[in-house]
């Protein structure tokens, strides 16, 4: 693992309950090392992933984001996923818009057999995001958003639900 | 795919193989010994090892057996290996990484196909002096060179009737810009030095 | 009119300048405008390559990078030799599979003051463009003589066929596409089992007795099949089967005597040219005797030729091939 | 950064808890200071308790847990340990044992993301505290649900009359449940009925197959559909409502006594092309074979004379009952089931893709299914093992295995029942021939009880075993002990040589596939398909023949590859899990749904097409969107599109997801300390 700028990557990954998810656990069954720096986060499907989570992560502090699915024509729930991937453009022309490289935002389908797999591109993006740099998010709004030092308004776009604050 | 050199050590030979194979992954890795390779080539009952018995030699790194094989110069380039392979070695991309790597370390001299790069190298000189092969005159040359006999066969017999009809050059044709191809050529070779 | 960038390579220059005047005769009658690379290269064949990788593919990428260049050809380039094709073809793919060969070969090339971009020619074959791109229809209707009772077998040989670097052209085994073009000439197609095997290539000039060997299988399987002439569609091939068939008589005592023509020599004669303008006369079996018997009145009854039967009459039902349903 | 400031007055009162899973997570992770770490720096996040253990799934393990929500009054509760998918129904049963709603656990794995697959100590410890901050942050929102249920329909639809198929109906039959089996051709019996001799026993296939295809045919309890297929599906597990196309088969079969003289009279032959392979014939009006269940035959009109020309007739004329019937038409038919077991089978590899082993060019290379009819008594042949010309028989034989298996090219998968195939035919004809015998093999795999024996008799009856590939099959002689023959190319890779066996027949071992329509198969029924087109199993070890839609099992072929122990096995495995639920007669459900918050939907539509289990429904009157919760599966996509945000879906509803985020970012720089927001 080259570590020319000291810089470690965080990144977080969403999972598939039914096929990445287990990926996750067939990659520590079958002890396949890969670097610490993903930190993921597990939904019943690819295509839950709300727009809003992918932001949410940026602005927490993540570098990257690491999306992954069923293979298309697996999803456990018929074609969600093929949902996701059209999101998956949508986002990352909106990151662009943002002056996020696209880049940080990673697609990557793995079957509930593919522990190998996943650990493997796991690995890769890690490089990759080292690539890029640290994502230094209040500077990104303050360029790119209307000046002002708050979150794009997409992160506001689905308002609280009934009776409840979204924790901010 | 399945091998990555990310382990800090001398790249075994089996890897030196698959680096200086072209074109992505070559899938050497991959090979399950079932002998389809073997099977299908056609002129296989000359080869001192099947391809197949050459991958296994090459997983074990007998390196000195495997260049000084003659079977890399034994392949006819018919793909017949490669298209039918279960696994999708590039089997014949291979043969040729192996001829390369014969020639560059000298093994190839102790191979009963020692005299056989003398045509390739005929060739490239050929190539590289005129920008176009005249095989014939190719062959007459690489014959006098490598097999006198061969070339007194040729002269007389067909070489003569191929010359009767027109079929032969005496002399090589040279493009127009031969200095532009050198420079490409030497170019290329400074890289490939670096890269090997 | 069709326009197409013209690669000959260096067998059609001399060795197989018959293929290359017949496939300049008869591109008037399809519509074919063929310009020639200028000042192209040799394609490295198959030796180049045993010696030298980043050079050898240098000196097939400046070819493409001339073709690319020379583009008043649709970007589509044509190659009538199967050794040529592949190497054009396999360059072509190998740099676009491996962005670092890709870089590496453009440093070379502007040595030359020349640039490639991989993907920006499309390689083809002779044949490949006259079946998908002119069609056996447009054929048939050009053809004023046609070659009734010759029975003809078709010659692939490997390159053409095989791998296949950028989409299939035709079965890698048992191709048919000549076949069916020698149908529509009106030839008698002789379906022998080793169309698509190889000729030995440059083998010739390496182990003699194994390139012989190959020619010597080649040569019995049409002779079994009492082809009157071998089609082929590689200079290679031609010379192999054609120049090396006295030796393969001396080393194995038989006693062939099957003339081999270019596809496009075939073509030149069925679209009414004459044996000269399609240089009938330059290969060293005799096309003639074969060639006489074309436009004889009445040809034997093939039933009455002794020769493998594929088909039973009667017994258990053969299996129904897809393309016999479809045609 | 403290997720639950905002939260307010209620405060929950968190337990974490951290396994070292013996060394397997304290070996890498530094358990006792992530515990340490927990219980001081989440204490603001809630955090009363934290505890670190040798086992937490121990018995002891959870007694600590039930204790600490008696004692402290727990109202959520955090392991991290190994996956969720090994141990959460452990944890949620500790903590309903405990007196808490088992649904306000979250579990955290530490073993398989965390000490499984890092090296570096500290930095899978600073990792392990982050993920474990994630868990606390999203526990606070988790809501206490229960779990749902459904009311069990007691019919089941068993799709596919295979051997599979019929053992499913027999077991769910017999146990006194009621079932509809439907079949696609005019008989059940599926491919074991066109076999001979089965391995490794040789038991004559029909002889044990008949008997069980009797008793579907007379059971009280089993309503059968041949002819027919399944159209359309609806509804939900207990309740589905299947729409089944009986085709006409233009037979009375009230009138038919199965007399088979229409079949004789029939002036129309064609090659049976299904069930003899297309190595013989059947007439236009047809039963596949004599032991057909049922015995009705059916028209063929693609064939048939009349309805292809208008005239003929012959049947009509001469069936003794009266019982053809040209003015049938196709029927469709509504069944209300609770579970459905898909046994749909497989199809034949076809073995004229590889052109280099000449099938449909060479005469004499047969597929094995082929062979199946040549060498079945009641085949085209009578059971003699003869080559294509009818008489002549073989003097050697040429078997090749993997034929569109374990190829990259074709299907890179082994289709398990070919070598063992390829060694019964080897027998076969060594037995009724006498014939030289080679069988053509990568790797011979015989695993299963008695398998090895047999190829050990095999190896014994003198039949050669030839350890490659085969390269190609040809006809093209080269040497004078060649004319005539095929000849098998391939190299013998034990000698390393490439060798030309010159044989007079050759079969091919040809893999098995997915029905070429599966895909579509697995959308009617909302199931998964792999992308060769196998169903999917709900898990691969320990959940086989369940699928991920409730309700729906598969067993047999359809999932993949197997042999008949196996595919009778898994129609068994599925009537068991099938006569569970009935016997259940309602049916828990993973509360994991979306539900719409009518206040907030504002009728736009955009979920209704989203959903593809049909869950989502519009009400016309209201103008608002509405979810079935039975249907729901919970896959979350509605929730994530809905651009009021009018759909919260039940354990990932945005604020735990959301939550989890900020707590997983909130040790940012992998130094525990929190960053400063």
């Amino acid at each position: 693992m080259a570590e020319q700028n000291g810089f470690e990557p965080l990144i977080i990954g969403f999972t598939c309950n039914w096929c990445s998810y287990r990926a996750a656990d067939l990659a520590g069954t079958s002890r396949q090392k890969y670097p610490p720096n993903v930190r993921l986060v597990r939904l019943m499907c690819s295509g839950r992933l709300d727009p809003t989570f992918v932001l949410k992560a940026f602005e927490g502090g993540a570098d990257a984001v690491m999306v992954t699915g069923c293979h298309p024509g697996e999803c456990h729930y018929l074609e969600q996923n093929m949902k996701t991937l059209r999101r998956f453009s949508l986002m990352r022309r909106t990151l662009a818009q943002f002056g996020i490289e696209p880049e940080r935002l990673k697609l990557v389908w793995a079957s509930a057999a593919e522990g190998v797999r996943l650990a493997r591109e796991i690995g890769n993006f890690v490089e990759e995001v080292r690539a890029l740099g640290p994502l230094d998010w209040p500077s990104v709004i303050r360029t790119n958003g209307d000046g002002a030092h708050k979150a794009p308004p997409i992160i506001d776009v689905a308002p609280a639900e009934a009776g409840e604050e979204v924790p901010a | 795919m399945g091998v990555t050199a990310t382990r800090a050590r001398a790249p075994t030979f089996f890897e030196e193989v698959l680096a200086e194979t072209p074109g992505g992954s070559a899938n050497l890795e991959m090979c399950i010994q079932c002998g389809t390779c073997g099977g299908s080539c056609p002129s296989a009952a000359d080869m001192e090892h099947t391809p197949r018995r050459l991958f296994a030699m090459i997983e074990a790194g007998e390196r000195e057996k495997v260049l000084r094989s003659n079977t890399p110069w034994y392949c006819v380039s018919c793909y017949y290996c490669m298209v039918r392979c279960p696994q999708e070695v590039h089997i014949t991309d291979i043969m040729y990484s192996l001829k390369r790597m014969a020639v560059r370390e000298g093994h190839y001299r102790e191979s009963s196909a020692a005299s056989v790069p003398g045509f390739s190298e005929t060739f490239m000189d050929m190539v590289e002096n005129y920008g176009r092969s005249f095989e014939l005159g190719l062959a007459t040359r690489y014959h006098l060179r490598h097999h006198p006999l061969g070339a007194m066969k040729m002269a007389t017999g067909m070489g003569l009737d191929l010359l009767r009809r027109g079929r032969m050059d005496l002399t090589p044709r040279r493009i127009k810009r031969i200095g532009e191809l050198k420079a490409i050529l030497a170019k290329a070779k400074e890289l490939g030095g670096e890269e090997g | 009119m069709k326009q197409y960038g013209y690669y000959p390579g260096c067998s059609l220059e001399r060795n197989a300048s018959a293929y290359d005047k017949s496939t300049r005769a008869i591109a008037p009658a399809l519509g074919l405008t063929f310009n020639e690379i200028d000042d192209w290269n040799c394609c490295g064949a198959t030796e180049y390559i045993s010696l030298e990788k980043l050079p050898a593919y240098a000196l097939v990428g400046r070819n493409l990078a001339l073709a690319a260049e020379q583009a008043d050809n649709g970007h589509q380039l044509v190659a009538p030799c199967s050794a040529c094709f592949l190497n054009l073809r396999k360059a072509d793919r190998y740099l676009r599979d491996s962005p670092v060969m890709a870089r590496q070969i453009n440093e070379a090339l502007a040595a030359g003051g020349l640039h490639y971009e991989p993907g920006s020619i499309k390689v083809r074959h002779l044949l490949e463009i006259i079946v998908d791109d002119i069609g056996y229809e447009a054929v048939a209707e050009q053809v004023q003589a046609p070659l009734t009772g010759l029975r003809v077998a078709p010659y692939y040989g490997c390159l053409i066929v095989r791998p296949a670097f950028d989409g299939q052209f035709d079965d890698m085994e048992y191709p048919t596409t000549l076949d069916r073009l020698m149908s529509t000439l009106g030839a008698q197609v002789v379906d022998y089992p080793v169309k698509a095997h190889c000729c030995g290539g440059h083998m010739t000039q390496i182990s003699e007795p194994t390139a012989l060997e190959l020619i010597r299988r080649l040569l019995k399987s049409a002779a079994d099949y009492e082809a009157d002439v071998i089609t082929t569609l590689c200079p290679m091939c031609q010379l192999n089967l054609d120049a090396y068939q006295d030796a393969v008589n001396a080393y194995f005592g038989t006693d062939y005597q099957i003339p081999v023509l270019y596809f496009t020599q075939l073509m030149g004669l069925a679209f009414g040219l004459s044996p000269e303008e399609v240089g009938i006369g330059q290969e060293l079996v005799d096309a003639r005797p074969a060639l006489a018997h074309i436009g004889a009145v009445e040809e034997e009854a093939p039933a009455a030729r002794r020769r493998p039967s594929r088909k039973k009459e009667e017994g258990l039902p053969m299996p129904v091939m897809p393309e016999e349903k479809t045609r | 950064m403290n997720p639950h400031k905002s939260n307010g007055a209620k405060k929950e009162r968190i337990g974490v808890y951290v396994c070292h899973c013996g060394s397997n997570i304290a070996g890498i992770v530094d358990v006792e200071e992530v515990s340490r770490w927990a219980g001081e720096v989440l204490a603001d996040w809630g955090v009363v308790v934290s505890r670190d253990y040798k086992f937490m799934c121990s018995s002891l393990g959870q007694e600590l847990i039930e204790k600490d929500i008696q004692e402290l009054d727990l109202t959520r509760v955090v392991v991290g340990a190994c996956s969720p998918h090994l141990h959460e129904a452990t944890f949620r049963t500790a903590c309903a044992n405990g007196g808490l709603n088992p649904y306000l656990c979250e579990m955290v794995s530490l073993r398989e993301q965390v000490s499984w697959v890092h090296t570096d100590k500290e930095a899978a410890t600073e990792k392990a505290k982050a993920l474990l901050a994630g868990g606390v942050a999203r526990v606070a929102f988790h809501e206490p649900l229960d779990a749902m249920s459904v009311p069990i329909n007691e019919a089941t639809l068993v799709v596919g009359g295979g051997i599979a198929g019929i053992q499913a109906a027999l077991e769910i039959a017999d146990s006194g449940f009621p079932v509809y089996l439907v079949e696609r051709e005019p008989s059940i019996g599926g491919h074991m009925a066109q076999f001979d001799k089965t391995f490794p026993t040789l038991d004559c296939s029909a002889c044990i197959l008949t008997p069980k295809m009797v008793s579907v045919g007379s059971h009280p309890n089993i309503t059968l559909l041949t002819w027919s297929e399944v159209e359309k599906v609806d509804g939900y597990v207990g309740n589905f409502t299947a729409t089944v196309r009986k085709r006409a088969r233009y037979i009375n079969i009230e009138d038919c006594t199965g007399c088979g003289i229409c079949e004789e009279k029939c002036p129309k032959k064609v090659i049976d092309d299904v069930f003899e392979a297309g190595l013989g014939y059947r007439k236009a009006v047809y039963r596949p074979f004599p032991q057909a269940v049922p015995k009705y035959p059916v028209i063929d009109t693609e064939n048939c004379t009349y309805f292809q020309k208008g005239k003929c007739k012959a049947c009509e004329i001469l069936c003794p009952t009266g019982a053809i019937n040209f003015e049938q038409e196709d029927e469709l038919v509504e069944l209300k089931v609770g579970n459905i077991i898909l046994a749909t089978g497989y199809d034949l590899f076809d073995a004229r893709r590889i052109t280099q082993y000449g099938y449909g060019r060479l005469a004499n290379v047969f597929t094995s299914l082929e062979f199946e009819r040549l060498s079945n008594a009641a085949g085209p042949t009578d059971g003699e093992i003869v080559m294509r010309d009818g008489k002549s028989v073989p003097q050697a034989v040429g078997i090749i295995h993997c034929v569109g298996s374990r190829d990259k090219n074709y299907n890179n998968y082994c289709s398990v029942i070919c070598c063992m195939q390829s060694l019964k035919f080897a027998h076969l004809v060594e037995e009724r021939t006498g014939a030289e015998v080679y069988n053509f093999y990568i790797d011979m795999r015989t695993a299963f009880k008695d398998y090895d024996e047999f190829y050990q008799r095999v190896l014994h009856e003198g039949v050669h075993f030839i350890r490659g590939r085969v390269a190609e099959v040809t006809d093209a002689a080269r040497l004078p002990g060649e004319e005539g023959k095929l000849i098998i190319q391939v190299e013998d890779t034990f000698m390393g040589e490439q060798r030309r066996i010159p044989v007079d027949m050759v079969i091919l071992s040809a893999g098995l596939e997915p029905r070429s329509d599966s895909t579509e198969v697995a959308h009617k029924f909302g199931i998964s398909c792999s992308h060769n087109g196998w169903f999917i199993e709900k898990h691969p070890k320990l959940d086989p023949v369940a699928t991920m839609t409730e309700g729906i099992f598969i067993a047999g072929c359809a999932q993949g590859p197997k042999d008949i122990p196996a595919s009778v096995a898994q129609g068994a495995a599925a009537a068991a899990r099938v006569l569970g639920r009935i016997q259940q007669k309602e049916l828990a459900l993973e509360p994991v749904r979306a539900s719409v918050i009518a206040e907030k939907c504002s009728g736009c539509r955009i979920c209704n097409d989203l959903c593809p289990f049909n869950a989502i429904g519009f009400d016309e009157e209201q103008q608002i969107s509405e979810i079935n919760p039975a249907l729901c599966q919970g896959c979350g996509t509605c929730v994530a599109a809905c651009p009021s945000g009018a759909i919260t879906g039940t354990q990932f509803s945005d604020r735990q997801v959301k939550a989890q985020l900020e707590g997983l970012l909130a040790f940012a720089t992998m130094s525990s300390e929190p960053v400063a927001a």
